[in-house]
């Protein structure tokens, strides 16, 4: 048998590194040569964290090749579709039917990447001979923690992989926190039970593209003191001190209408007014 | 269903963790190193041994400086760092090659090939010819314990240190390892012998011949080590490290030259497997440091026009080449990946780093970063920090931005506790001494957090988790002659903001000192989380200016905007949302009896 | 006595004797004699306890000098305000004092008023309405009917008859 | 005319408040004034107003101009340490144009001096008690029908002139009843209301008179009110030429109305060698004083301003012409002394009766001083 | 809250600016007022203000109402007169602390114990502005003043237990960095029925700022909301490391509506409460 490819995907902070350990201890408790792989550092802060497992008879690379993990488990939807390349054609993909949106993908007006993708098996279906999209974090949450999500995917991954329960229950309570073994084993388990859900049941974050209005910040600065205060206050850093201290907008077209500028205003002297329609910010698709 | 027992005598390792088995194995008595990702775990690993004096140093010359002194009183040492830690320890490396060792002495130095967590990739195998240096390279984590092992009796017979190359792929690669028994070495003992310890220009002048010779020796040694394996003849490959198993991987039969040691480079031992194939091929990650060597030595062999020089390989990438090399199978066409959303790291919920730099935004500056988890403030939505080259060149390069006058802004540094103590004292004596306009901003979490929460010499702890004396920053930052300083907590959004203020208007070099513990480490900080009152939420998205990633999105618009909320189970507490919220829409999540 | 048309009243005594009601029972009473009057008192301490005043001024014509100066008629109830306020009086004043007073002037008329009020009434208040009586037996100047119609309308209903005979009481002690 | 009947002084300068339009009372109690707050406490709710006991004299005319501003008729009262309380907001209403009547009931002092006795010792403290350059306007009536009459007349005053208008009598006086027969109804008057649209209102232009018309608040003009040197807008200013501008008109408005404010009581004039100055209980005894002369054959007369403030300085100048002495009677050491001396301004001789002692003056005092200081004037 | 341009409708335009120094928060106070008279919808021609002396008393004179800016802190006493005699208007007062607490307190405290329906706003920036600098009744024990060159020493008011023991039936304290509590807050108080207080935690960069070198506006108004209790207090439990000692912070304080009762409500006229 060539060398079993598994590609876990999640977000740091989610127990990719713990679930991939698990993985590798069962293979390793099921007599297979093992390796794994994965990036610590600054991917782990937030950011998109992955873990390669690779076992079987011998094992050269650690590393996945693209195109060739016979099982994509991603612990979040947009990891799922990062993580595609790897998926050899056919393969199983299991997601949990969570998103995890990117506090950079939150603004309204500054993302400073590409928009939340929207959740639609169909975009992956025709690639992959299976696609479990399991709500993992809801059946975790429903037995008690919702920690144990990482849990319930691997019991998923389990039912493509050719590892028997007892080296799973082992590696899982050989590496989860004491106390919550039993807790993660029964997760496993609601894993090897969980029926795939239709995207449509989740409910929608409202990630539509919303219809952005642009606005014009005026200053009178015949009643402008030039304190300060509103460039502290203002979330898009529209406005500024100049090196004179003076009150300047730097930003006019940053600007999202909050009128905190005007709030806080000691001076009566901002005025915030809804400029020309129909400027689309980077919502979502 | 029967029960698989677990062999006592193999684990699963990480290649750092290899590392650092194989040098409790080869008995090593004293180990330094400075934290950097991907090293740092392996002397943490070996800090689980007793057997060991394991010891976080100010920095990685400073560890250097500890292994070669205890290799001189004739302990085997060991020092551990990431490849541009070699850079700070270079000075005392260099020379180390020509006093030689007493004991055992190995340099492990981890590269970044693909710069994961790093600000270049520059290749270790390079300072090895500069330092006249065998380097040994392993391609697992069972071949990262024994090429350990090895490095230690090839340092004590050839008389010099020994560097270990490893890479992200071995250091964070976990494979099985047969494990043994540590081999007690005994301590020789110092023999004092200045002509070969006191490098005067006399004597180091004989001593350069002597390394020379050494080297000769070693290039034989390593040919020696070498192992040829494969059976397909049309191209042959030479290769070390873990390019040798993604060779493996896409095409298990070719001939294979496996270097054990790339430096000294086994020339000899090449030409002789040259002459069993059809086409020599060298697969190496980074720069072309064997295939020139071979070009040099008059062997015609192909490399870097079907591998990438930059980043790290891949069995792809190695397909790719081989595919080109018509002894592989291209790569089956690929769909392309399904667009997703960009997920840059962030700082961590709570993170005492994101209202300094919050509010240097706020002032507005030209801002020498450094090395450390806060160099993510470069990345939106802080976005404040426009320099970031190495650890501690942060205040150094303020004091040179201050004198170029051409900021227009106040010139600040920013740096870490660790970072300060590893590099930037000596920048900061040179600011004030030659009274650089400036500010310099200590974040001081009472950790090294970027690699996972070590001790320094400021924590008052131990890698052994003994109490120890702690540096005083703000005393040494007296010390060494700074007269505006300022001490706040930055979880005081407006005490920090003025703090820094005020050090910024003040003519000089002034240091503000933010003083937080880390949330992660060395405790894990977890309070009362906060809510989002969403009746309250205004949507101004103010608060998503900390880039606290526990502050997401609702489906809940306001005059076109959407509401927050905060992910409860992230939140620490930390309250400076709350402090930034203008309609008070955040407060603590009340607790029912 | 000369009076010039004017006739200055002094009641003195002490503190819930009734010397204020007396005198505003007076000027009332000249009120509807078809007289002008007018009534003034001692304000503060004085008034609560101790030696107390409480002056009316009569006149035909309109009242010029509002206060009592030297008084042509001095109703005295203790000893105390005697010697306070019922000294200064005119040299041919009518002078009526109670049998506290320890040494009046010759000629006075001593009288038990505030024992006779205490037995009709029960307490000191009516003494004022005694010394009334006294006065208006002693010097025919005020209506004794209008006197009464005043007393009755001042005092509450319920003392009305109590202080009626108090005040015929105090008229019988003169011979 | 009603029929008449025994009234005390305190109770007519309320009867007079409320016959004047009095709405509003804020008060301190304080002796011997306290009969006012009482009798307002009971009756203003009657008819509509309101009464107010606040937590002290500073208060009391503080609510009272606010009143004011609303649209009432209110008025204050007090005695002498309430009244130096008060002078804060003197001057405020002086300032800010607040038609106000404020009673001072003049005790024994100075301080807490001696509560329960009469005294004349407020007068120049009325005049000039609270700081800085202002007009005043004081009426000092002598009599519990006078009380009544000036009360009244104050009100009348205020409104036409906007100004704290101040009733002075003493002690005596307030608790004195007497025989008064209280007019049917009283002449009344009310401010004067802006004629503007209040789009071009402004609340600090004065009519011809110097008083500027004056909405309540909630008439629909907007307007501020302040006790800072302030421009017609009524908004705070700190040229000089608005300040002096705003000085003299407050002077002015005051003077302009001078014939309805300036009023004057003389008896026997006519032959007098000498006249009697005196005003409030003491122009009292010096009538008895003068009639008791007079029965001597002494040509004896009195001249009893009612208004203390402004000084009437013809009208005294006028009255003492021709006598060979002026006799000052007053219960102070000698306040009103000094502007009879300024306005006879050595053309006749000043003797003084004075009485510091909490004592009223007597009539017979008044004769003795005749008697002393003038030879001859008694035959 | 309602628009600058809204808001504006409020203000005597041709009298701005207003003599308030930068950063002088008063004026965040006074938009969010603005903004809670136009949410109540409020007649502005049935609206009084009154203040007494001090620089929060001086914004007054810009609210297009009808305003008095009275004597030193004998503000509750010209609006008690006001509202007692033309009780359908809506009357507020705005003062200082110094004006309020000091020279004024006892006005407060009565208007409060007399339950007169009046909406008094105490500006609450720790020192007299007006003139100077000097210590008010509610420095802070430490803080410097122009009269308290070495720090205070006297204990400060808590203006807000004060007026609860006074016996006033609405109670809040709310910060002038939170511009959208502060308008909802004041809707409440103009709303109740009854004296309502609100005190208002403001800044004086000027003074107390720099007596104390807390900063100027930003930083001072950042300050305001680190001292409520909801942070402070999770901020100074919070755990530490042993080897960085935990950070000094200063006590903080309750924000929000404090206290709320009926009472009836004091008219001086007859029939007497409502």
């Amino acid at each position: 048998m060539s060398a079993r490819g598994v590609v876990l995907a999640g977000v740091g902070g989610q127990g990719v590194v713990l679930a991939s350990a698990v993985l590798a201890e069962a293979a390793l408790r099921s007599d297979f040569e093992v390796k794994q792989s994965e990036v610590h550092g600054m991917a782990q802060r937030g950011g998109a964290v992955v873990s390669h497992i690779r076992y079987g008879e011998t094992v050269a690379s650690p590393v996945v090749p693209l195109a060739s993990a016979d099982v994509l488990a991603a612990f979040e939807w947009a990891e799922a579709l990062r993580w595609m390349p790897y998926l050899a054609p056919r393969g199983a993909l299991v997601v949990d039917a969570r998103r995890i949106v990117p506090p950079g993908a939150c603004k309204d007006h500054r993302t400073w990447g590409v928009p939340y993708p929207a959740m639609d098996t169909a975009t992956v279906a025709h690639r992959v001979a299976d696609v479990l999209l399991i709500d993992a974090s809801g059946i975790a949450a429903s037995l008690g923690n919702p920690k144990t999500a990482n849990s319930v995917v691997m019991g998923a991954v389990s039912r493509f992989l050719d590892i028997d329960d007892v080296a799973w229950e082992k590696a899982i309570t050989r590496f989860v926190p004491p106390g919550t073994e039993e807790l993660n084993i029964a997760a496993f388990h609601a894993g090897q039970e969980a029926g795939s859900v239709r995207p449509e049941a989740i409910p929608d974050l409202g990630l539509d593209p919303i219809q952005q209005r642009s606005y014009r910040i005026e200053v009178d600065h015949s009643w402008c003191k030039d304190c300060g205060i509103c460039p502290t206050v203002c979330p898009e850093f529209c406005l500024a001190m100049d090196h004179a201290h003076r009150l300047v907008v730097v930003d006019e077209a940053a600007c999202i209408g909050c009128r905190l500028c005007e709030a806080l205003c000691p001076d009566f002297a901002i005025r915030i007014s809804v400029g020309d329609p129909a400027v689309v910010s980077g919502g979502a698709p | 269903m029967t029960t698989l027992s677990i062999r006592a005598d193999r684990a699963l390792l990480s290649g750092n963790e290899a590392i650092a088995r194989g040098a409790w194995e080869a008995g090593v008595h004293v180990a330094a190193a400075y934290p950097g990702t991907p090293s740092t775990e392996t002397l943490q690993a070996l800090a689980r041994y007793d057997e060991v004096d394991s010891r976080w140093a100010t920095n990685e010359k400073v560890a250097v400086d500890v292994a070669l002194g205890a290799s001189l009183g004739g302990a085997r040492a060991f020092a551990a760092m990431k490849h541009v830690g070699l850079n700070v320890a270079a000075d005392t490396f260099m020379t180390a090659s020509y006093v030689g060792v007493g004991g055992g002495l190995v340099i492990m130095v981890a590269d970044d090939p693909g710069m994961h967590s790093s600000q270049n990739e520059q290749d270790t195998r390079l300072y090895a010819r500069l330092g006249l240096v065998p380097l040994l390279e392993p391609s697992d984590s069972a071949e990262a314990k024994d090429h350990t092992k090895l490095a230690f009796d090839v340092s004590e017979e050839f008389d010099t240190p020994v560097l270990l190359r490893s890479t992200t792929r071995i250091s964070h690669n976990r494979g099985i390892v047969p494990l043994e028994e540590r081999r007690e070495v005994p301590v020789r003992g110092f023999r004092r012998d200045p002509a070969k310890y006191v490098m005067l220009p006399a004597y180091a002048r004989g001593r350069h011949p002597v390394i020379l010779e050494r080297l000769e020796r070693l290039a034989e040694y390593a040919g020696e080590l070498a192992v040829e394996e494969g059976t397909d003849t049309r191209v042959g490959i030479v290769t070390a490290g873990v390019p040798y198993q993604y060779v493996k991987e896409v095409a298990p039969d070719l001939r294979i030259l496996k270097l054990g040691m790339s430096y000294p480079i086994p020339i000899e031992r090449i030409r002789r497997f040259a002459e069993t194939v059809d086409r020599l091929v060298v697969v190496e990650e980074l720069e072309p440091f064997l295939e020139e060597a071979l070009l040099a030595a008059g062997l015609e062999a192909d490399g870097k026009a079907f591998f990438p020089r930059t980043g790290e390989l891949s069995p792809d990438l190695v397909r790719d080449g081989l595919a080109a090399l018509g002894v592989a199978d291209p790569r089956p066409p690929i769909p392309d990946a399904p667009t997703t959303v960009t997920r840059p790291p962030l700082m961590c919920p709570g993170c005492p780093h994101m209202v300094p730099y919050w509010s240097i935004k706020r002032l507005g500056a030209t801002v020498t970063g450094d090395i450390g988890c806060y160099t993510l403030a470069a990345l939106e939505p802080l976005a404040t920090m426009d320099t970031c080259i190495s650890m501690g060149a942060s205040i150094g390069m303020a004091s040179g931005m201050a004198a170029s006058g051409g900021s227009d802004e106040p010139v600040v540094a920013t740096i870490g506790d660790s970072t300060f103590l590893h590099g930037g004292v000596p920048a900061l004596m040179e600011a004030v001494y030659n009274d650089a306009d400036m500010t310099v901003v200590i974040l001081d979490n009472g950790t090294t957090a970027m690699t996972g929460g070590q001790e320094h010499p400021g924590t008052g702890t131990t890698l052994a988790g003994e109490k120890a004396r702690a540096v005083d920053i703000p005393a040494l930052c007296t010390a060494v002659g700074v007269e505006d300083l300022h001490v706040v907590d930055p979880y005081d959004v407006s005490a920090t903001l003025r703090a820094i203020e005020q050090a910024m208007a003040y003519r000089g070099t002034s240091v503000v000192i933010t003083h937080r513990p880390c949330v992660e480490a060395p405790l894990r900080v977890k309070d009362r989380p906060f809510e989002v009152i969403p009746d309250n939420c205004t949507a101004c998205q103010l608060c998503m200016n900390l880039g606290c990633p526990a502050i997401v999105w609702t489906d809940e618009v306001f005059e076109g905007r959407r509401k927050v909320t905060i992910d409860a189970a992230m939140c620490t507490g930390c309250t400076l949302c709350a402090q930034l919220c203008p309609p008070r829409a955040i407060v603590p999540v009340e607790v029912h009896p | 006595m000369t009076t010039n048309g004017r006739l200055d009243v002094r009641f003195a005594g002490a503190g819930g004797q009734g010397i204020v009601m007396a005198g505003e029972v007076l000027a009332a009473a000249a009120l509807r004699m078809g007289r002008s009057a007018a009534h003034s008192k001692a304000y503060g301490p004085a008034s609560r306890g101790g030696a107390s005043r409480s002056d009316v001024v009569v006149s035909d014509g309109a009242v010029g000098f509002p206060l009592v100066r030297r008084p042509n008629i001095v109703v005295a109830l203790t000893d105390e305000a005697y010697r306070k306020y019922g000294h200064d009086h005119a040299d041919d004043a009518v002078v009526i004092v109670d049998v506290d007073v320890a040494a009046p002037r010759n000629g006075a008329l001593v009288a038990p008023i505030v024992e006779t009020a205490r037995r009709i009434v029960g307490t000191d208040v009516a003494s004022g309405v005694v010394g009334l009586g006294v006065l208006s037996r002693s010097l025919d100047v005020f209506d004794v009917d209008i006197l009464r119609g005043t007393i009755a309308e001042r005092v509450p209903a319920a003392l009305e008859d109590a202080n009626l005979e108090a005040f015929a009481a105090g008229r019988e002690m003169v011979g | 005319m009603n029929e008449p009947r025994l009234i005390r002084g305190n109770e007519a300068c309320a009867l007079a408040a409320i016959a004047a339009g009095c709405r509003f009372y804020g008060g301190y109690p304080i002796t011997p004034s306290s009969e006012i707050a009482e009798h307002m406490a009971r009756e203003l709710p009657e008819v509509g107003g309101v009464f107010v006991q606040m937590e002290d004299e500073i208060s009391s005319l503080g609510a009272v101009i606010g009143a004011a501003f609303a649209g009432a008729k209110a008025m204050t009262a007090t005695s002498g340490p309430g009244f130096s309380l008060m002078q804060e907001h003197i001057g405020y209403a002086v300032m800010a144009e607040a038609p106000c009547v404020i009673v001072d009931v003049m005790r024994g002092g100075p301080s807490t001096g001696r509560p329960t006795s009469p005294s004349q010792g407020d007068v120049m403290q009325a005049r000039w008690g609270t700081h800085g350059d202002h007009p005043a306007i004081v009426f000092a009536p002598a009599s519990v029908a006078e009380i009544f009459e000036l009360t009244v007349k104050a009100f009348v005053v205020a409104e036409r002139t906007r100004m704290p208008v101040i009733v002075l009598y003493d002690e005596v006086l307030g608790h004195t009843a007497e025989t008064v027969a209280l007019p049917e109804e009283v002449t009344v008057a009310d401010r004067r209301k802006p004629e503007v649209e209040p789009e071009a209102f402004l609340p600090m232009l004065p009519a011809n008179d110097g008083v500027p018309p004056l909405p309540a608040f909630g008439d629909g003009y907007r307007f501020h009110v302040t006790g800072l040197v302030h421009d017609e807008r009524g908004f705070p200013s700190d040229d000089p030429a608005v300040a002096g501008a705003l000085l003299r008109r407050l002077h002015a408005k005051v003077e302009n109305h001078r014939s309805e404010i300036v009023d004057v009581a003389t008896s026997h004039l006519d032959d007098a060698d000498v006249v009697i100055f005196a005003y409030g209980i003491v122009a009292r005894a010096a009538e008895e004083a003068v009639a008791m002369a007079r029965r001597q054959g002494g040509r004896v007369g009195l001249v009893r301003p009612r208004t203390l403030w402004p000084f009437p300085d013809a009208e005294i100048a006028e009255a003492v012409r021709g006598a060979r002495l002026v006799v000052v009677c007053e219960m102070n050491l000698g306040q009103m002394l000094l502007e009879v001396e300024r306005v006879v301004a050595g053309s006749v001789p000043i003797a003084a009766v004075l009485r510091g002692d909490g004592e009223p003056i007597d009539p017979d005092e008044i004769l003795a001083a005749l008697d002393r200081d003038m030879e001859g004037a008694l035959p | 809250m309602t628009t600058t341009a809204q808001v504006r409708e409020h203000l005597r335009g041709w009298a701005m600016p207003h003599v308030l120094c930068p950063g002088c928060a008063h004026g965040i106070v006074g938009r969010a007022f603005l903004s809670a008279v136009d949410d109540v919808g409020i007649d502005p021609d049935q609206m009084a203000v009154v203040a007494g002396i001090g620089c929060s008393s001086r914004l007054v004179g810009y609210l297009d109402f009808c305003t008095l800016h009275a004597t030193h802190g004998r503000a509750p006493s010209f609006a008690a007169g006001i509202k007692l005699a033309r009780p359908e208007l809506t009357v507020a007062v705005f003062s200082g602390d110094g004006d309020g607490l000091a020279i004024g307190g006892n006005h407060l405290i009565h208007a409060a114990r007399r339950n007169i329906d009046l909406t008094v706003v105490l500006f609450n920036n720790e020192i007299y502005g007006m003139t100077g600098g000097q210590a008010a009744p509610t420095t802070s024990v430490g803080a410097i003043a122009s009269t308290a060159p070495r720090g205070s020493v006297e204990s400060p008011f808590d203006a807000c237990k004060l007026m609860i023991g006074a016996g006033a039936t609405f109670v809040a304290r709310a910060a002038a960095s939170e511009p959208y509590t502060l308008a909802r807050i004041f809707a409440d108080a103009l709303d109740h029925e009854g004296l309502s207080f609100v005190e208002v935690l403001s800044d004086c960069p000027t003074y107390f700022g720099r007596y104390n070198k807390l900063g100027s506006g930003p930083e001072m108004l950042a300050a305001i909301t680190r001292s409520d209790n909801r942070i402070a207090i999770p901020l100074a439990g919070k755990r530490s490391i042993p080897t960085i000692d935990p950070p000094d912070l200063p006590p903080g304080v309750e924000l929000g509506t404090l206290h709320r009762e009926h009472r009836p409500v004091f008219t001086g006229r007859a029939g007497g409460a409502t």
